[in-house]
């Protein structure tokens, strides 16, 4: 069963469809599937719905897909950084739906879990509270009643995420804070693709050391990545 | 005189305890980290996966890999751990964080917070926000006590769309440190220079004694 | 001349397909393992947080961190992976593992699964039986086709207390295979010398055409 | 703030009182806080409800403690190994909650994530669901309606796990399958305290390949441990 496909173009093959449900990794412009993003903008499947922390920069990650109206609707927690999504967004082209970050990762990792529905405090009492399921748990000190909403776990066609090293079998290891939601995402598609920098034989990678186990991988390549840095902060070294 | 930036930022520092994993959102809450007390260990969570999070990088040393929830380049630590945005927020949510030290636009007299939205506005997102105050130990507001046109930030009730529901703990403003009790805000402390009247005269919540 | 233990084992090794992950449970399903066919490779589940389970150790090798989840020592292969208990139960529960082999007390001809407990007998508990009938692809059973009072174990409606409801796809046995269709159990194969007549002899459940 | 104690005994103190709730981790016999239950024993804390997969066998693991009775209650998936559970319970003397492994495994990352009640699959139908609150999602093909049933997050007043590797500020290492109920374990306490084979210096791990964050670990010590084998199979090795 080989997992390893030639580029983004072939693992993409006989799995885009329009109107589909994808779910991404990445954290702004780190740790993000850049390669099959740029695919998918080639391939010019219509109507995605992608669920996403972010919406990458004008010109680099989702917003290439933005450029080329793809993108019929976002589940983000931020998307500050994109110029042109807010424009299709207030001009109504775009639908938008908020979730709080730490929802939006568990209802990923939920949906991967098998788990339709959970509790959470985050944002009860807010907009995003709107038309959700309501339940008191006794959480509180000496078993006072809380509220909490209910979410619901995230289930996608496809999941597309972004890893350091992968092994043959398609078992991955990230790098850094590039980890991100590429593990949540990862597990809540019905087929994942996975694009890393490097590939190792079998039994080359720590089995304790493995982020994200080969059963959640269907395809996988390597490619060169950019891996664009979008605020460049440093200090000054100490003159000696 | 009012605080400025750095001193609200030294002031809030000052709530640091030893050992504490916190958690510090952009802006003045950022500045936070320098002014950490001498003896004081804190350990700051990243919430896009990391616990331990070091100064900016040398100029050279960015790692695109490597970056805070602002998206800044930043470093390690020696006891830094990364993670997935899923347990990231799992320790949020599951109190592990013992407090956050964020912005706001308002905070009113009962702890609601608002600090993502203004409508018919630029709308950016929530980000983690709604998270962190939803979940963490402790919600400290850092912000100007008063918007640029001198109205009140400190409200009897919110006009903006809410981040949190009664989640703040303390305010630190440039006037001083108020608390949430019942009834309305305590005055726990005055800038040097501003007077309970000065302080009573920029707030439009319920000030108790 | 029915099925033996190890017969019956093969015939449920031909249920494997190239690349999938799968649960073996304790017993005759464990003896899967040694008649996966040439060219097909399988990665073998243990649910106590390992993927890529390999054969027992040699002796003086056994590792007391690396066991299965009957408790038995085993041993890792090159694409080993180990993960927490959530987590191997998060890939289980959400339908990741293509198929589960299971031991059975029961199965019904809805597909309702009894193999955890005999109420006023010693009750040892559930395990992770419930998660993976609910969880998996595909739940094929593999038991003997009668008790040893020579009653039917494929019933009409199980009798003892239900490890899932509706989640047998199909059933091995030592007469034969049978299928979970709408209004019934369908034969899918006999053992060799095992008649019709034979296998609707044993089998208390509606077996349709 | 140190983290680091000389002994079980002594992380123990204070901690302790009658009537607790400990989450404990662990898989049969493999992984599990042996000096912590030793030390529990030595303390005669009573009244105790521990949630842990198993209960160890008579001589060892939280066997030991159902000796001694200072145990009330067990919430477990399989207790098959323990003869003195079985009597205990048979008699009346102990209570005891079935929990399906994955529900408890998720029951206890649900406690640690803040996250009070989830639905789940697992157990509809069976005696498990009784009482419990029912739940339609359309998780099924085309959307159909499917039955799922609220499970609670455990919230722990202790969690006592067992780890390979710790640095001093409790970063956890886990080794191979010892890793299993330690990890979910850990999180659903109010306070945590693990017991590992070694403790490095700071900075000597690698950060991606943290299991366990520090932040989870308030207390730790560093013990040898017995890490007794409860089924010792083999296979022969070929003659040359």
């Amino acid at each position: 069963m080989k997992k390893v496909y030639a580029n983004a173009a072939e693992a993409l093959e006989g799995v885009l469809h329009d109107g589909m449900f994808i779910a991404s990794g990445g954290f702004g412009l780190c740790g993000i599937p850049e390669l099959l993003l740029s695919a998918i903008k080639d391939a010019g499947t219509k109507d995605l719905t992608f669920a996403s922390n972010n919406a990458g920069v004008d010109d680099f990650g989702i917003g290439i897909l933005l450029q080329t109206r793809q993108v019929k609707k976002m589940i983000s927690s931020y998307v500050g950084e994109n110029a042109e999504f807010m424009r299709q967004y207030l001009s109504g082209e775009l639908e938008l739906e908020f979730n709080p970050q730490g929802t939006l990762a568990e209802r990923m990792r939920a949906g991967g879990a098998g788990i339709p529905g959970f509790y959470t405090k985050t944002g009860v009492g807010t907009v995003i509270a709107e038309g959700k399921d309501h339940k008191e748990f006794p959480t509180g000190p000496d078993g006072a009643m809380e509220t909490y909403i209910m979410e619901e776990g995230i289930f996608a066609d496809l999941a597309i995420v972004k890893a350091w090293k992968a092994d043959e079998t398609g078992n991955l290891i990230f790098r850094k804070t590039a980890r991100n939601f590429n593990v949540p995402a990862a597990t809540c598609g019905k087929i994942c693709i996975a694009e890393v920098e490097e590939i190792v034989p079998t039994g080359s990678l720590d089995a304790d050391a493995i982020h994200l186990p080969g059963i959640y991988v269907h395809r996988l390549i390597k490619g060169d990545h950019e891996k664009r840095i979008e605020q460049r902060t440093t200090r000054q070294r100490k003159e000696a | 005189m009012p605080w400025d930036r750095n001193q609200m930022a030294a002031r809030a520092a000052q709530e640091l305890q030893d050992g504490w994993y916190v958690n510090l959102g952009i802006g003045i809450p950022t500045l936070v980290s320098n002014y950490i007390p001498e003896g004081i260990e804190v350990t700051l969570q990243s919430e896009n996966g990391m616990l331990g999070m070091g100064p900016f990088p040398y100029e050279g040393e960015e790692d695109a890999d490597l970056i805070n929830a602002g998206k800044q380049t930043i470093t390690e630590l020696p006891q830094t751990a990364y993670f997935d945005s899923a347990t990231s927020f799992a320790m949020i949510r599951g109190g592990k964080i013992a407090m956050a030290i964020l912005g706001a636009m308002e905070v009113a007299e009962n702890g609601d917070l608002a600090n993502w939205m203004i409508p018919g506005k630029l709308v950016k997102g929530m980000g983690g926000a709604m998270d962190l105050v939803a979940g963490v130990g402790r919600v400290v507001v850092v912000m100007d006590h008063t918007n640029k046109h001198g109205d009140s930030k400190v409200l009897k009730a919110c006009t903006l769309p809410l981040t949190g529901q009664s989640v703040v703990d303390r305010i630190i403003t440039n006037l001083g440190v108020l608390d949430v009790v019942e009834g309305g805000l305590k005055i726990v402390e005055l800038a040097e220079g501003v007077s309970e009247a000065d302080m009573r005269a920029a707030t439009e919540a319920t000030i108790v004694d």
